[in-house]
C-alpha cells in the first residue's frame, strides 16, 4: 500500500516537473515561463522527495528530505527573483528608449 | 546587485551552507562528503556573500587572506601527514586515539590524523576557491 | 553502460578537438572542459560500470554487501576532477589577464612571444 | 693584432714568463728522453681514467711523439717569447698567453696520447684553443668569421675521427693505440674501409687537405705568433700526425695508398701555386704550409723506410723554417706595418739580423745544400720512386719543391735584398726577444743538415720507426748519396724553381685569373652557411609557426597516428558495441549530454556556449550519480556550478565569440575531431572488453572499515590509503589560486617604477 | 498489478518524465533567445536533477543520493544568480557602450 | 628509511607553506634559500641510502603495495632527485639577485618551491596516477611562474604552453584510465607483472603510445615540442633555467620509467618508433635554434635537440645507451640551466638578449665568457666536458647496433650544436657591443650580480668535475640503466615479498591467465 | 528568541540522552523540546508569543503549501492546455513589512503561490514589483496579496 503512495508521489512529481519544463518552452515570455519553473518545477521536487521519504521511512531520510525541501523552497524563488529582476530592469531601460524596439536583452553572443 | 531579497536570503543561506559545509566535512569518512565536498561547499557560502555583498565585505567577514587560509591548510594537511613520523609509521599513516572505547568497534569517537588531514583539504579548497574568486571578482 | 559511455566519451572528445582547433581562445576553454570531462569519464568506465550501489561500507557491517560501485576510479575521479578544475581556473584566468592585455582572444594573432618579424627570410 | 699593442710597453710580465719557462722547461724535459727513445725504448706512462669504459689516460713517447714534443716545446717556447715581446701592452695578452699555452698542452696531449679516446680529448681541445686564438682579434668580424670556419670544418672531421675511433676500439676491443698498432694492419678486417675514411676525414679537415684546405689561410687572421704556430708546427700537422701515428694499423691497402697520395699531391701543388700567387707574405706561407701538408700526407701513402724517412725529414725541416720565417715575417710586419710582396725590399740593410735568419730559414726552404731541407728533398725524391703511382708522385713532387724554391725566394729573399716600395714606417731591426726564437730555428736547420747522422739517429729513424710500426735500418739521411736519380731532379727543381721565382710576377698575374675562374671554396662556405640558414629558418618557419592551433593540429594528429597505427598493426581485436540492457534512462542521459555537446559546438553565443556545457556537466553528473559514484557526482556538480560561476564573471569582460567555423581550416579540423573521437572511442571500447582485475578494489572494501575505520570508501582512498595523490591535488588546487592570483593582480596594476627597487635596469 | 510491481513502473514512467522535462529544458536552453531564458533553463534543469536523484534514490534503494539533492537544493542556485548577475551588467556594459562612453580599459600600449 | 624518501618532496612543501606566509617580508627568499638548502641535504641523504641499499621503496600511508602509493628511490630516480635539488638551490640563489619584490610578494618563492616539490614527487613516485598528481603540481607551478611578470609576450607564451601541455595532460590521464582499466592497478611494479598477463597485447601497446605521446608533449620531443620554444625566453631568467634544467627531463624520465618498467611488451614497435622521433627531435631542434638570434630562443631550441639524445638512450635499449641517456638526463640538467643563468646575467650587462643588439662581453665580463664557455662547449659535446661522455655513450650506443644513420645524425647535431654555441659566443661575446659600450660587471649592483654569479660558477665546476673525473658518474649511470634494463630489484623493493609470489605465478600459470587466487593471498 | 535557543539546548539534549547524535533524534528532540517548553512556560517564564508564533508559523507553512499546490496545478493547466490563455503584467504592491527577513519570506512566498512572482523590491522598500500571470486586474492582484500572504507574514511576526 505504501509502495503505492510512494509510485503516486514520484508520478505526481514527475508529472509536475515535465509540465514546468514543458511550461518554459511553451509560455509565451520569460516572466511567465518563470512561473512554470519555479512552482510547477519546485512542487515537482517537493513531491518526490516526499515520496522517497515515505519510501525509505527512516527518521534520517525523512529530516533530510525536510531540509532539502526548505532548501529548495528557501533558494528557488531568490533564483527566479533574480532573473526576473535582471530582465525587468533590462526590459524597463529598453522600453524607456524607444529606438530599441526589438527583443527584450538581446542574446549577447 | 543590491537586491533586498537576495541580500536578506543570502544572510540565511550564508551561514547555513557554510554549517552544512563543516557538516559534509565531518560526515565524509562515512557517508557523501569529506574534504573537497566540505571545503567547495565552504566555498561557495562565501561566494554567495561576495554576490551578496561584493568580494571586499566577503573578504572582511573571512577575516584571513583565502590564499593563507589554503597555504595554513596545505601546512596542515603536510603536518597531518609527518605527525605519523612521532609514532614511527610512514608518512600520512593514519593515527587514531578511540575515546571510549579501546578500537573502532568500541569507541564513541576518535582523535585521529586523517580527519585533521581533510580539514586540511577542506582549508585548501576554501581558501584556493575564493582566494579565485574573488580575484576574479574584484578585477572584473 | 560502458560501451556508451565510450561513444560519449568519443562525442565529448571529437567536440573538445574541434573546439581547441577554433581560433578563439575562449572555445579552447570550452574544449578544455569538455576534454576534462571525457578524461575523468574514461577513468570511471576503465573501472567498470556498476549501477546503483554507492561504495558505502553500511552500519554495522565490515564490508559492502554485495557488489558496490568500484571506489578506486571513483577517488581518481574526484582527483582528477578537483586538480582540472584548478588548471581550468587558472587557464581562465590566463584568457581573461591576456585578453585585458592583449585586447584580442584570437590565438592566431597572439603573437609576442614568437613575433611575425621572425619568420621572415 | 699588434695595432692594440704597444711597442713601448714593458713586455715582460708574470703571464708570459711562466709560460715560456714551463715550456721550455717541458723542452728539456722531452730532450731528457731523447738518448732512451733513440734507443727503442718507448715511454708509457698511463691512469686509468674511465674504467668503466676502458678509456685511460694513457701516454706514450716514441720517436714520433718524441719529435712532435720538441718540435712543440721547442717551437712553442720561442713563440711564446716572441709573443711576449710582438703583443706587448696589449690588454689581453694574458688571455693571449693562457691560450696559447694552453694549445701547446693541448697539441702536447694530443701527439703523446696512446688512448684513442684520450688523442681525441686533446684533439678537439686543439680545435677549441685554435679556435680561441684564431678568433683573437674578436673586434674584427672577419677575424670571428674565419675562427667560426676553422672550428666548425675541423669539428666536422673531429667528429668523424670520433666515430671512427669509438668503432675502431670496438673492433679491436682496446683504446689503445700501441696495442692496435701492434696487430698490424688492418686491412681486411671488417669495418676496415669505414674506420679508414672516418680517420682521413678527421685528419684531411685538421691538416687542410684540398679540399677542405680554405680555413687555412683565412685562420692567418690571427696575430702573427699564432700563424708561425699553429700553421707550421703544430695543430695542422695534428692530421698528419695522426696519419702517422695511425700508419701501421690503418696503411697496408689501396684505399690508403690511392687518397693519401692524390689528396696529398693536389693539396701539395694546388698549394704551392697558390702560393706563388699571394702578395700578403704570411699568405704566401699560409699556402707553403699547406703544401708541405700534402707533401706530408704524400708521403705517408707510401710503405717503404724512404717514403716514410722522407715525411719525418720534412716534417722536421718544414717546422723549422717555417716556424721562423712566420716570425720573420711578423717582425717585418711589426717593423714596417706592412707584409705586401711588393713593397717590401731592401730591408737587409736596416735588419742584418732578420735577413740573415731569413736567409738561412730560405734556403733550407729552397732544399739548397748543406740544409736539412736539401737532405729532405733527396730523401723524398727518393722516396717517390719507390711509391705506387711512381711517376706522379715524382712528377707532383717535383713541382711542388719547385714551386717551395721559388716562395722561398719571394719570402726570404725579395724582402730584403729585392727593390723596395713605399714602406707605412721606417724599417728597424726587431727587438731581440722576437729574433732569437728565429735566430735559432734557422741555425738549427743548418746544423741538422750539416750533421745528418746525428739529426737521423736521434729524431728522424726513431719516428720512422714508431711509423713503421717496425725497427728502422736507417741511414738514409746523407748531404751526398752519391749521383743518382734524385740528385738529378733536384738539380732539375733548383732549374725548375730559379725559373718560377723569375717569371713569378707575371705567373701570379695568370693564376690570380685563373683562381676568379675557378670555384671558390672559401665563398662557397658562406653560401653553404647561408642555404644552411635558410634551410633552418625555413624548417622553422613550418615547424614552429607561432600560430596555436596549427600546433594543437599537430598535437592531435600525431595522438591519433599513435593510436591508429599500433590499432592497425598490432592484433587488438573487433570492438563490441553492447546496448543490452540499457534502459530509457541511459539513453536519455547520453543524448542529452550529446546535446549539450553540439550546443557548445555550435553556438556562438558565449552564453548558450557556457549553459551547454553546464548541461554536459550534469550529464556527467547523472552519469556518476547512475553508476554508484554520489561523492563523485557532488564534487562534479559543484564544480560545474563553480565553472559556471567564473566564467560567468569572466565572460562579462571577454569578447563576443565571432562564428569562426567558416574558415578554411575547420573542415579539417573537424575531420581530425571525428578521428580522435573516434579511436578513444574505440580503444575504451576495447579495454572495456578486457576482464577486469578487481584486486585493489576488493582490498579496499574489505580493508575500509576494518583497517582504515571509515565507512565511506572513496573518502577513506583519498585520505588514507591514497593520501599522497590528495595532498598532491590540493596542492594544485592552491597553486593554480596563487597563479591567477598573480596574473589577476599581478599583470596590470604592475607599477614600472617598482621594477629597479633591487638595481634593475630592464 | 502489484503494490511493488506499480512502483516500478511509477519509477520508470517518473525517471522518464524527468529526463523528458530535462530535454525538453534543453531545447529552452538551446533557442534562448535571451540570456534570461536560457538561465531559466539551466535552474530548471537544476531542479530537474534534485527530482531525478530523488526518483533514483528510490529506484536502486539507497538514500545516498539524497545528499546529492541536498547539496544541490542549497547551492544550486548559485549558477542562476551568477548568471543573472552577468545579464545584468551585460546589459549595463551594452548601455555604457552605446552611450558611447565606452569604459577605457586598462589597456598600457 | 621510508623518510628519507618524503623529504625532498615534504621540505619544499613545508618550504613553499612558510615562505607564502612571510611573502610580504624579505624573510620569504631566505626561507626559500633555507628550504632548497635542507632539500638538498634531504636529496643526499636519500642518495647515500640508495648507494648503500640499492633501490628502497617506502610505503605511505603504511598500506602495502601495490594497495597504497609507493615512493621509490633506484639509481635513476634519486640521482634525478639531486639533481633536481641542486638545481633547486642554484636558482633560489640566483633569484635572490634576479627577482625583484613585486614579484616575490606575488609568491614566487612558494610557486618555486611546489616546482620543485613537484619534480620530486613525479622522480620518486612509484604510482603511475600519482606521477599524474605530480605532473600537475609541476605543470601548475611552472604555469604561475611562468606568467609572473604579465608581460605581453609571457601571456602569449602562456596561453601556448598551458593549452599544448594541459592538452598532453589529459592525454596521459586517459591513458592512466585505460591502463587501469586493462590492469586493475595502478602500481607501476605491480603494472610491470600485470601488463604481461593482458591477453590483448596490441592494446597494450596502443595504451603505450598514448603514454608516449603524453609523455612526448612534457619532454618536447618532435613534433610535440611546439610549447616549448614558444615559452621558455619569456620568463624570469631563474625560472627559465629550471624549466630548461627540469621540466622536460621529467618527460623524459617518465618515459624512461614508463619504457623500461612497463611497457616493454612491444619493444620492436615502440623503441623503434622512438629511436625515429628522437632523430627528428635532435635535427629539428638543433635547426631551430640555428634559425635563432636570440640567447634564450636558441637555448630553448637547444633543449629540444638534446632530449633528442635522451630519448635515443632509451629508445636504443642496449645498457651502453640507456647509461647514456642516464648520464646525458644529469649533464644537460646542469649544463642547459647554467646557460640560461649566464643568459640572464649577459642580459642584466649588456641589456638584451637579442644577440644582435648585445655584444662585448668578452672584453669586459672575461670572468662571465668563461662561465659561458663551460656550459656551452660541454653542450656542444667538447671534451673533456661533461656533454663529451653524454655524446660518446650515446654515439658508442648507436655505432654498437650498426644504426648509422643515428650516429650520423646524433654526431651531426653535435657539430650543429657548436655552431650555435659559437654563435652566441660571437655575437654576444666577441663582438663589440652595438650601442658602443662596455658590458663591465660593475653595471650591476654586488648584491645583485653575486647571487647571479654563485650558481653559475657552482654549476660549471660540476660541469667542469664531471668532465675531468666521470668515472663515478659513468659506474652510476650503468648500474641505473642495469636496473632501467632488469628491473627486479625495483620490483622486488616495491612489492617485496609479493614479488616473489608474482614471479610464481607468471612462472606458473599459462600466458594469459590470471589465477584469482592472489587476491585471497594479499589481502591481510 | 531565547526560548529558541532553550528549545535547540533540549533538542540537543535528548540526543545526548539516546546516545545517538542524527539528525532524527534532534528533530525528535526539537519537538519533544517544544512540548516540554510550553508545559513549563509559567515556571521558565517563557512568553506565550514563542508559542503563538510557533503556531502561527505552521499556519503559514500549510497555508502556503496549500497554495503552492494550487498555483502548480493551474500553472500546469495553463501549460498543457492547448492555447495558453493569460494575460501576464507587472503589478506594482505597496509593502507594509519592513523587515528582510519578512521581505524574503513574504517574497519568496508570493514567487512560490499562484500566479505571482516577486520581481524586484524598490530600495527604499516601499514597493513590491509582482509579474502576475492572470491580472486582469491589478488592483485584484495586489488585494488578494496584501490580505493573504503579507498579514499572515507580519502575524508571525508580529508581537
Ligand atoms: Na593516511
Ligand atoms: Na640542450
Amino acid at each position: 500500500m505504501l509502495d503505492v503512495l510512494v509510485g503516486l508521489f514520484l508520478l505526481g512529481g514527475g508529472g509536475f516537473v515535465l509540465i514546468a519544463a514543458i511550461g518554459i518552452v511553451r509560455l509565451p515570455d520569460l516572466l511567465t515561463r518563470m512561473h512554470a519553473s519555479t512552482k510547477a518545477g519546485t512542487l515537482g521536487s517537493l513531491l518526490i522527495l516526499v515520496g522517497l521519504a515515505i519510501f525509505v521511512g527512516s527518521a534520517a531520510v525523512v529530516s533530510k528530505v525536510i531540509a532539502t525541501s526548505l532548501f529548495l523552497l528557501l533558494t528557488a524563488p531568490i533564483a527566479a527573483h533574480m532573473i526576473g529582476r535582471a530582465y525587468a530592469r533590462t526590459e524597463r531601460q529598453r522600453e524607456a528608449d524607444p529606438k530599441d524596439s526589438g527583443k527584450l536583452v538581446t542574446d549577447p553572443r | 546587485m543590491n537586491s533586498i531579497i537576495f541580500t536578506a536570503g543570502a544572510r540565511i543561506l550564508v551561514a547555513l551552507v557554510f554549517v552544512f559545509s563543516l557538516f559534509m566535512l565531518l560526515r565524509g569518512h562515512h557517508l557523501p562528503g569529506g574534504g573537497f565536498i566540505g571545503g567547495l561547499l565552504g566555498a561557495i557560502s562565501f561566494i554567495v556573500y561576495a554576490l551578496a555583498c561584493g568580494s571586499e565585505e566577503a573578504r572582511k567577514a573571512l577575516r584571513v587572506s583565502p590564499e593563507g587560509l589554503a597555504m595554513v591548510g596545505l601546512g596542515i594537511a603536510l603536518a597531518a601527514g609527518l605527525v605519523s613520523a612521532l609514532f614511527g609509521d610512514p608518512l600520512f599513516t593514519g593515527q587514531w586515539y578511540w575515546v571510549g572505547g579501546d578500537s573502532y568497534e568500541t569507541a564513541l569517537f576518535s582523535i585521529n590524523s586523517v580527519l585533521v588531514f581533510d580539514i586540511g583539504v577542506y582549508l585548501v579548497v576554501l581558501g584556493g576557491i575564493l582566494s579565485l574568486t574573488f580575484a576574479f571578482d574584484e578585477e572584473t | 553502460m560502458e560501451a556508451l559511455t565510450a561513444l560519449i566519451i568519443g562525442t565529448l572528445v571529437a567536440a573538445a578537438v574541434y573546439l581547441m582547433l577554433a581560433r578563439n581562445f575562449m572555445r579552447f576553454l570550452f574544449g578544455l572542459i569538455l576534454l576534462s570531462n571525457a578524461a575523468n569519464l574514461t577513468i570511471f568506465a576503465s573501472g567498470r560500470m556498476t549501477p546503483g550501489a554507492p561504495a558505502l561500507v553500511p552500519y554495522g557491517e565490515d564490508a559492502p554487501i554485495g557488489v558496490v560501485g568500484n571506489a578506486l576510479p571513483q577517488a581518481l575521479v574526484l582527483t582528477a576532477i578537483v586538480i582540472g578544475f584548478g588548471l581550468l581556473a587558472f587557464t581562465l584566468a590566463l584568457a581573461f589577464e591576456a585578453y585585458r592585455r592583449l585586447r584580442t582572444m584570437d590565438s592566431d594573432k597572439m603573437r609576442y612571444a614568437e613575433p611575425k618579424e621572425d619568420r621572415k627570410g | 693584432m699588434a695595432e692594440d699593442s704597444d711597442p713601448n710597453a714593458p713586455w715582460v710580465n708574470v703571464a708570459g714568463m711562466t709560460t715560456v719557462a714551463i715550456t721550455a722547461a717541458l723542452f728539456v724535459f722531452f730532450l731528457l728522453y731523447v738518448p732512451e727513445v733513440a734507443a727503442g725504448a718507448p715511454v708509457l706512462w698511463s691512469w686509468d681514467w674511465i674504467p668503466s669504459l676502458q678509456i685511460r689516460m694513457s701516454f706514450w713517447l716514441d720517436g714520433l711523439s718524441l719529435m712532435f714534443a720538441l718540435l712543440i716545446t721547442g717551437i712553442g717556447a720561442f713563440v711564446m717569447l716572441y709573443a711576449a715581446r710582438y703583443l706587448a701592452g696589449h690588454p689581453q695578452y694574458n688571455r693571449f698567453a693562457l691560450y696559447l699555452f694552453s694549445f701547446m698542452l693541448s697539441m702536447l696531449g694530443l701527439v703523446l696520447a696512446d688512448n684513442l679516446v684520450t688523442l681525441f680529448v686533446f684533439w678537439e681541445l686543439t680545435t677549441f684553443t685554435s679556435y680561441l686564438l684564431i678568433g683573437f682579434s674578436h673586434g674584427d668580424p672577419k677575424s670571428r668569421r674565419n675562427a667560426l670556419q676553422a672550428l666548425l670544418l675541423t669539428a666536422a672531421g673531429g667528429l668523424a675521427l670520433l666515430a671512427g675511433l669509438i668503432l675502431l676500439g670496438m673492433t679491436q676491443g682496446t683504446f689503445e693505440i700501441s696495442e692496435i698498432n701492434a696487430a698490424g694492419s688492418l686491412a681486411g678486417e671488417p669495418y676496415y674501409l669505414l674506420i679508414l675514411l672516418l680517420f682521413l676525414a678527421g685528419a684531411f679537415t685538421k691538416s687542410a687537405q684540398v679540399p677542405f684546405h680554405f680555413w687555412l689561410p683565412n685562420a692567418m687572421a690571427a696575430p702573427t705568433p699564432v700563424s708561425a704556430y699553429l700553421h707550421s708546427a703544430t695543430m695542422v700537422k695534428a692530421g698528419v700526425y695522426l696519419l702517422a701515428r695511425m700508419h701501421p694499423s690503418l696503411s697496408g691497402s689501396d684505399v690508403w695508398v690511392w687518397v693519401l697520395t692524390i689528396f696529398g699531391a693536389v693539396t701539395a701543388v694546388f698549394a704551392s701555386l697558390m702560393a706563388l700567387r699571394q702578395i700578403d707574405l704570411k699568405q704566401t706561407l699560409a699556402y707553403t704550409t699547406l703544401m708541405a701538408l700534402g707533401t706530408l700526407t704524400m708521403f705517408l701513402a707510401g710503405s717503404t723506410g724512404y717514403a716514410i724517412t722522407a715525411a719525418m725529414t720534412f716534417l722536421l725541416v718544414h717546422s723549422l723554417y717555417k716556424a721562423c720565417l712566420f716570425l720573420t715575417i711578423g717582425v717585418i710586419d711589426h717593423a714596417t706595418g706592412t707584409r705586401d710582396a711588393d713593397v717590401l725590399g731592401g730591408l737587409a740593410r736596416a735588419m742584418p739580423i732578420t735577413a740573415t735568419m731569413a736567409a738561412l730559414a730560405g734556403l733550407a726552404m729552397a732544399g739548397i745544400p748543406p740544409f736539412l731541407g736539401f737532405i729532405a728533398k733527396e730523401v723524398a725524391y727518393a722516396g717517390a720512386l719507390g711509391m705506387a703511382l711512381t711517376i706522379f708522385v715524382v712528377l707532383m713532387s717535383l713541382a711542388a719543391f719547385a714551386l717551395m724554391f721559388a716562395v722561398a725566394a719571394i719570402v726570404a729573399y725579395r724582402p730584403f735584398f729585392g727593390p723596395q716600395g713605399a714602406l707605412p714606417r721606417k724599417p728597424h731591426e726587431g727587438p731581440w726577444p722576437m729574433l732569437l726564437g728565429p735566430a735559432t730555428l734557422a741555425v738549427l736547420g743548418l746544423l741538422a743538415g750539416l750533421m745528418p747522422g746525428v739529426t737521423a739517429h736521434y729524431l728522424v729513424e726513431p719516428a720512422v720507426a714508431a711509423v713503421m710500426g717496425a725497427p728502422d735500418e736507417g741511414g738514409r739521411l746523407k748531404l751526398w748519396a752519391g749521383f743518382n736519380l734524385p740528385l738529378v731532379l733536384s738539380l732539375l727543381t733548383f732549374a725548375l724553381g730559379f725559373f718560377l721565382y723569375l717569371r713569378h710576377l707575371d705567373l701570379r698575374a695568370r693564376l690570380a685569373r685563373i683562381e676568379a675562374r675557378g670555384p671558390n671554396l672559401d665563398a662557397r662556405w658562406d653560401w653553404l652557411l647561408e642555404r644552411f640558414m635558410d634551410f633552418a629558418k625555413f624548417q622553422t618557419r613550418v615547424i614552429q609557426t607561432g600560430v596555436m592551433r596549427q600546433y594543437l593540429f599537430a598535437t592531435f594528429t600525431v595522438l591519433s597516428l599513435a593510436i591508429l597505427v599500433p590499432l592497425i598493426l598490432r592484433p587488438v581485436g573487433g570492438v563490441t558495441l553492447a546496448f543490452a540492457g540499457l534502459s530509457l534512462i541511459e539513453w536519455g542521459v547520453a543524448f542529452l549530454i550529446a546535446a549539450g555537446t553540439i550546443l557548445v559546438v555550435l553556438t556562438s553565443s558565449r552564453i548558450a556556449a557556457l549553459v551547454g556545457l553546464g548541461v554536459v556537466g550534469i550529464g556527467v553528473a547523472l552519469i556518476f550519480i547512475m553508476y554508484s559514484a554520489p561523492d563523485v557526482a557532488i564534487t562534479q556538480l559543484l564544480v560545474e556550478l563553480l565553472v559556471v560561476v567564473l566564467l560567468a564573471v569572466a565572460l562579462l569582460k571577454m569578447p563576443y565569440l565571432d562564428p569562426s567555423n567558416r574558415q578554411v581550416h575547420r573542415p579539417f579540423d573537424a575531420a581530425l575531431a571525428v578521428v580522435v573521437g573516434g579511436l578513444t572511442t574505440i580503444v575504451l571500447l576495447a579495454v572495456v572488453d578486457v576482464p577486469f582485475d578487481r584486486r585493489l578494489t576488493d582490498f579496499f572494501e574489505g580493508a575500509s572499515w576494518t583497517e582504515a575505520f571509515g565507512r565511506n570508501i572513496v573518502n577513506v582512498i583519498l585520505v588514507d590509503f591514497r593520501t599522497l595523490d590528495t595532498f598532491g591535488e590540493i596542492a594544485v588546487v592552491i597553486v593554480a589560486a596563487l597563479g591567477a592570483y598573480a596574473l589577476l593582480k599581478g599583470g596590470s596594476r604592475r607599477a614600472p617604477e617598482d621594477e629597479p627597487a633591487k638595481g634593475e635596469k630592464e | 498489478m502489484t503494490a511493488a510491481g506499480f512502483l516500478a513502473l511509477s519509477i520508470n514512467i517518473a525517471l522518464i518524465m524527468i529526463l523528458l522535462g530535462l530535454a525538453v529544458a534543453f531545447v529552452r536552453l538551446a533557442i534562448g533567445p535571451s540570456l534570461a531564458d536560457r538561465v531559466v533553463a539551466l535552474d530548471m534543469m537544476t531542479i530537474t536533477i534534485i527530482a531525478f536523484c530523488g526518483v533514483y534514490a528510490v529506484a536502486v534503494d539507497d538514500p545516498s543520493f539524497l545528499d546529492v539533492a541536498i547539496v544541490l537544493a542549497l547551492v544550486g542556485f548559485l549558477a542562476t544568480v551568477a548568471l543573472a548577475r552577468y545579464t545584468e551588467r551585460r546589459f549595463e556594459q551594452d548601455e555604457d557602450q552605446k552611450g558611447g562612453t565606452r569604459r577605457k580599459e586598462d589597456d598600457d600600449a | 628509511m621510508s623518510w628519507l624518501l618524503v623529504m625532498p618532496i615534504a621540505i619544499p612543501f613545508a618550504t613553499a607553506v612558510v615562505a607564502f606566509l612571510v611573502r610580504m617580508s624579505p624573510t620569504g627568499r631566505w626561507v626559500s634559500l633555507g628550504g632548497s638548502i635542507l632539500s638538498l641535504v634531504a636529496s643526499v641523504a636519500l642518495l647515500v641510502a640508495v648507494l648503500e641499499h640499492g633501490v628502497i621503496a617506502a610505503q605511505m600511508s603504511n598500506w602495502e603495495a601495490p594497495f597504497g602509493i609507493t615512493l621509490v628511490a633506484d639509481y635513476l630516480g634519486v640521482v634525478m632527485v639531486v639533481i633536481t635539488a641542486i638545481t633547486g638551490l642554484a636558482t633560489a640563489i640566483y633569484a635572490l639577485g634576479e627577482i625583484p619584490e613585486r614579484v616575490e610578494k606575488l609568491g614566487y618563492h612558494a610557486l618555486f618551491q611546489t616546482l620543485i616539490a613537484g619534480v620530486t614527487g613525479a622522480f620518486l613516485t612509484g604510482d603511475v596516477f600519482n606521477l599524474y598528481v605530480w605532473f600537475e603540481v609541476m605543470l601548475i607551478s611552472s604555469f604561475g611562474l611562468l606568467i609572473l611578470g604579465g608581460s605581453r609576450e609571457q601571456l602569449d607564451a602562456g596561453i601556448k604552453y598551458v593549452a599544448l601541455n594541459l592538452v598532453s595532460t589529459l592525454v596521459f590521464l586517459s591513458g592512466i584510465g585505460l591502463l587501469y582499466g586493462m590492469t586493475g592497478t595502478l602500481n607501476m611494479a605491480d603494472l610491470r607483472g600485470a601488463i604481461a598477463e593482458v591477453e590483448n597485447q596490441g592494446l597494450v601497446t596502443v595504451v603505450a603510445m598514448m603514454f608516449m605521446v603524453g609523455f612526448g608533449v612534457k619532454a618536447a620531443v618532435f613534433p610535440l615540442f611546439f610549447w616549448l620554444p614558444a615559452s621558455y625566453h619569456t620568463p624570469s631568467f631563474a625560472v627559465s633555467a629550471v624549466f630548461a634544467g627540469l621540466l622536460t627531463k621529467v618527460g623524459v624520465y617518465a618515459m624512461m620509467r614508463m619504457f623500461t618498467l612497463v611497457f616493454v611488451g612491444d619493444i620492436g614497435f615502440t623503441h623503434e618508433i622512438l629511436i625515429w622521433v628522437s632523430a627528428l627531435t635532435m635535427l629539428t631542434g638543433v635547426l631551430g635554434a640555428a634559425a635563432q638570434t636570440d640567447f634564450r630562443k636558441i637555448l630553448s631550441f637547444h633543449i629540444i635537440s638534446q632530449i633528442g639524445y635522451m630519448t635515443l638512450g632509451l629508445a636504443l635499449y642496449t645498457p651502453l645507451a640507456l647509461m647514456g641517456g642516464v648520464f646525458y638526463l644529469v649533464h644537460h640538467i646542469i649544463v642547459k640551466a647554467n646557460l640560461f643563468l649566464v643568459s640572464g646575467v649577459a642580459n642584466k650587462l649588456a641589456g638584451h638578449t637579442d644577440l644582435n643588439r648585445i655584444g662585448g662581453l668578452y672584453k669586459s665580463s672575461p670572468f662571465l665568457a668563461a662561465l659561458f664557455i663551460v656550459p656551452a662547449f660541454s653542450l656542444a659535446g667538447f671534451p673533456p666536458l661533461s656533454g663529451f661522455w653524454a655524446k660518446y655513450l650515446i654515439v658508442k650506443a648507436s655505432i654498437e647496433l650498426d644504426a648509422w644513420l643515428i650516429a650520423f645524425v646524433a654526431l651531426f647535431v653535435g657539430l650543429l650544436t657548436i655552431f650555435s654555441m659559437t654563435k652566441i659566443w660571437g655575437m654576444a661575446f666577441w663582438k663589440p657591443h652595438p650601442d658602443g659600450y662596455d658590458p663591465t660587471p660593475d653595471r650591476v649592483p654586488d648584491s645583485v650580480r653575486i647571487p647571479m654569479m654563485i650558481p653559475i660558477v657552482g654549476l660549471a665546476a660540476m660541469t667542469i668535475v664531471i668532465g675531468f673525473f666521470p668515472e663515478p658518474f659513468v659506474q652510476f649511470a650503468e648500474v641505473a640503466a642495469m636496473q632501467l634494463l632488469d628491473p627486479a630489484q625495483y620490483v622486488e623493493a616495491v612489492l617485496g615479498a609479493q614479488a616473489e609470489v608474482q614471479a610464481d605465478l607468471q612462472a606458473d600459470a599459462p600466458a594469459g591467465l590470471q589465477p584469482d587466487a592472489t587476491t585471497e593471498e594479499e589481502q591481510p | 528568541m531565547n526560548a529558541f535557543v532553550i528549545n535547540v539546548i533540549l533538542a540537543f539534549a535528548w540526543a545526548a540522552m539516546t546516545g545517538e547524535f542524527s539528525l532524527a533524534s534532534l528533530m525528535t528532540g526539537a519537538v519533544l523540546g517544544f512540548f516540554a517548553l510550553w508545559l513549563s512556560a509559567p515556571l521558565t517564564g517563557i512568553e506565550r508569543l514563542y508559542f503563538v508564533r510557533s503556531y502561527r508559523i505552521a499556519r503559514l507553512a500549510l497555508y502556503f503549501l496549500y497554495e503552492l499546490l494550487l498555483s502548480s496545478l493551474r500553472v500546469a493547466w495553463d501549460v498543457i492546455r492547448p492555447y495558453p490563455r493569460n494575460k501576464p503584467a507587472l503589478v506594482e504592491v505597496p509593502l507594509d513589512v519592513q523587515s528582510d527577513l519578512e521581505i524574503l519570506l513574504l517574497t519568496n512566498l508570493i514567487s512560490l503561490t499562484p500566479g505571482t512572482l516577486s520581481v524586484d523590491v524598490t530600495p527604499d522598500r516601499s514597493t513590491l514589483l509582482v509579474h502576475a500571470m492572470f491580472a486582469d486586474d491589478h488592483a485584484a492582484v495586489v488585494a488578494e496579496l496584501k490580505n493573504g500572504m503579507e498579514r499572515l507574514v507580519a502575524e508571525v511576526f508580529e508581537k
